[in-house]
């Protein structure tokens, strides 16, 4: 039977790595055959922020990855709207990130979901395995 | 109970690796197995065979090896983490055309896919970090 | 389905527990490991919101006594309410509860 | 004896931000750098904070624009009176304060 | 001429390295003919509070040191009032740390001042370099 | 004006090795001198050369050591927090009895006497951290 995994980010991107290598895990992840969801909070609703350019800090833009993630099969990615809001940011300030529905004659859909804190925390619930960041 | 064990972060900057070996080392003397410990992030620095801490204090790279040792544990190191930083066992320090390897006893390297097992696996995960 | 979450950073330092405690659930446990202990002394500055989870939201919040006692803090400085474990309580309360959730 | 202080942690998420502005003498200057930056952004919930800073106490607020361009925060967003400066402005902060403090 | 230079501490004893490793730092430059003071504060009081005892988490207890800096000519321990407060702790929480005044017939005074915030900011504005951890 | 730079954490995990490197670069492109950079806690980890990251990410550790070849600068790792963390030279290696060493071109191991006389040194000394 599936199992349910949470990736729970809630840091910022290239003030450390931990968003990079999350991305890393779920990449991996997605080649076995379980439920795999994005938990987006706090300030890691600034690693699907539209725009990143990490150039004059000399570091790799591994923001376009998210984009990928519907061809790997992971489309829930899940982001507090609280958060957003704390920061000054949102949803127009996160990137478009779509997959193609196989079951709807590939319609593309957001993977971006914005929802509650209340909903994040059900959601949270539900998960049999969460790993941090 | 099954458990995996993740740790995140390096020997003495960040607790988390002591609090990891302690909770294990507990798990244990109830009886409860430990599927796998995977080092990620700059958690693959447990890894090194190269510390030398002060004799008053603790080596938490030896503890991790002995404990394996003990009780027959899987310490995995992340790949892609150790070569960021520069954690290397002997035949992917020779793949690399570097002169030197620096893993400790006990841990070997893997793939995340490792991590992803153990998610499946165990009962329970539980994760150490900053 | 009741999940423990695991807070290591100090409550004046991060958001972690803040952030834990708004996506707990009733029925849910709380264990403060590490530096996250100081935030267990009765009279500081996030007592009410600890005494708010206990009392308002029914979630049960533990803390690690070998952490409490490195750094110097006597058991009976504990916020009422709050229960004290050491690493085989931690073990049992892996067990106790389905998940973990590490707030790091 | 003016000092420069920096600050490179997001403030929802750390305390330094706030320590330094409580510690902060008026003619100081603070740099905000990595994922301090985030705090910059108009509309954010330190705003007030950063605007008292910069027009109760005369404190100078900075902001390093690689850092925000990294995080896709266009300049246009960052908080009125907080001016954006590039490595070769945070040398020259350096050298214009005859000390600087980093709040870790 | 000699600098004065502030050791800041900011962060909670054993859950991080930093409380240990700038207290190696102080102790070095004890050796240097310099004007010395450390400053706790946030967390950092935490540093030098009465009875820590790290056997159980598998640490060593460093906090006796900080009795010896007296012997190092390192007297001056300041301690933020509001940090402590904030935290449920008073001075008397924290280890009565003493040095021997030699130009006083070798008096017992108290190494560690309790101050405001206000008085510290002062003092961190008076210092040449400021080591933080 | 000269430069003492502290950096405190290791690559890669936090940007404090990044930013003390641009910030470095930029003092240097500006005629300033850089009279010493001092590893200390995590930050000794810039100092080995068994690192291979991805070939589309920067290699830090390589990069400190060719700023250093470039501006003779003096990259000091800190004993104490080396031998810790299993960060070692040749002749500490030996001297501690272990079969292999692992730091990278430009850096040197010593005291943290190294670090106070920079603060006394330079004109103004510059921490980067986590």
């Amino acid at each position: 039977m599936a199992k349910k995994f949470m990736y729970l980010n809630r840091k910022a991107p290239y003030g450390t790595v931990y968003a990079l290598e999350s991305l890393e895990v779920v990449l991996i992840a997605a080649a076995f055959e379980q439920e795999v969801s994005l938990a987006f909070l706090d300030d890691g609703v600034y690693q699907i922020a539209k725009g990143q350019n990490p150039k004059a800090v000399g570091m790799k833009n591994f923001s376009p990855t998210y984009n990928a993630l519907g061809d790997y099969g992971i489309t829930k990615l899940y982001v507090e709207r609280e958060s957003l809001a704390e920061r000054g940011l949102s949803e127009e300030d996160l990137m478009p990130i779509v997959y193609e529905d196989e079951d709807d004659d590939y319609a593309e859909k957001p993977s971006v979901q914005v929802i509650s804190r209340a909903e994040m925390a059900q959601i949270m619930a539900e998960q049999d395995v969460t790993f941090s960041f | 109970m099954k458990y995996t064990i993740m740790v995140n972060e390096g020997p003495y900057q960040h607790q988390s690796s002591d609090t990891a070996l302690q909770f294990a080392r507990a798990a244990l003397e109830k009886g409860h197995e430990i599927f796998r410990v995977f080092f990620y992030h700059d958690g693959v620095n447990n890894g090194t065979r190269l510390a030398v801490p002060p004799k008053d204090d603790r080596m938490l790279q030896k503890e991790w090896s002995e404990l394996a040792e003990k009780h027959g544990l899987d310490l995995v190191i992340c790949i892609a983490a150790a070569q960021r930083r520069g954690l290397m066992d002997a035949s992917e320090a020779k793949r690399q055309g570097l002169n030197a390897d620096n893993i400790a006893a006990g841990f070997r390297i893997s793939g995340l896919g490792q991590l992803i097992e153990g998610g499946i696996e165990s009962d329970r995960t539980i994760v150490f970090g900053d | 389905m009741a999940m423990l979450h695991i807070v290591n950073k100090s409550p004046f330092e991060r958001n972690t527990l803040k952030s834990c405690l708004g996506h707990a659930l009733a029925g849910d446990s709380v264990l403060l490991i590490e530096d996250a202990v100081i935030g267990a002394v009765s009279g500081s500055s996030v007592v009410a919101e600890l005494q708010q989870a206990i009392n308002g939201n029914s979630i049960s919040i533990y803390a690690l006594g070998p952490d409490l006692t490195a750094r110097g803090v006597k058991l009976e400085r504990v916020l009422e309410g709050i229960q004290v474990v050491d690493y085989a309580g931690f073990v049992d309360l892996t067990v106790a509860n389905e998940k973990t959730q590490s707030w790091l």
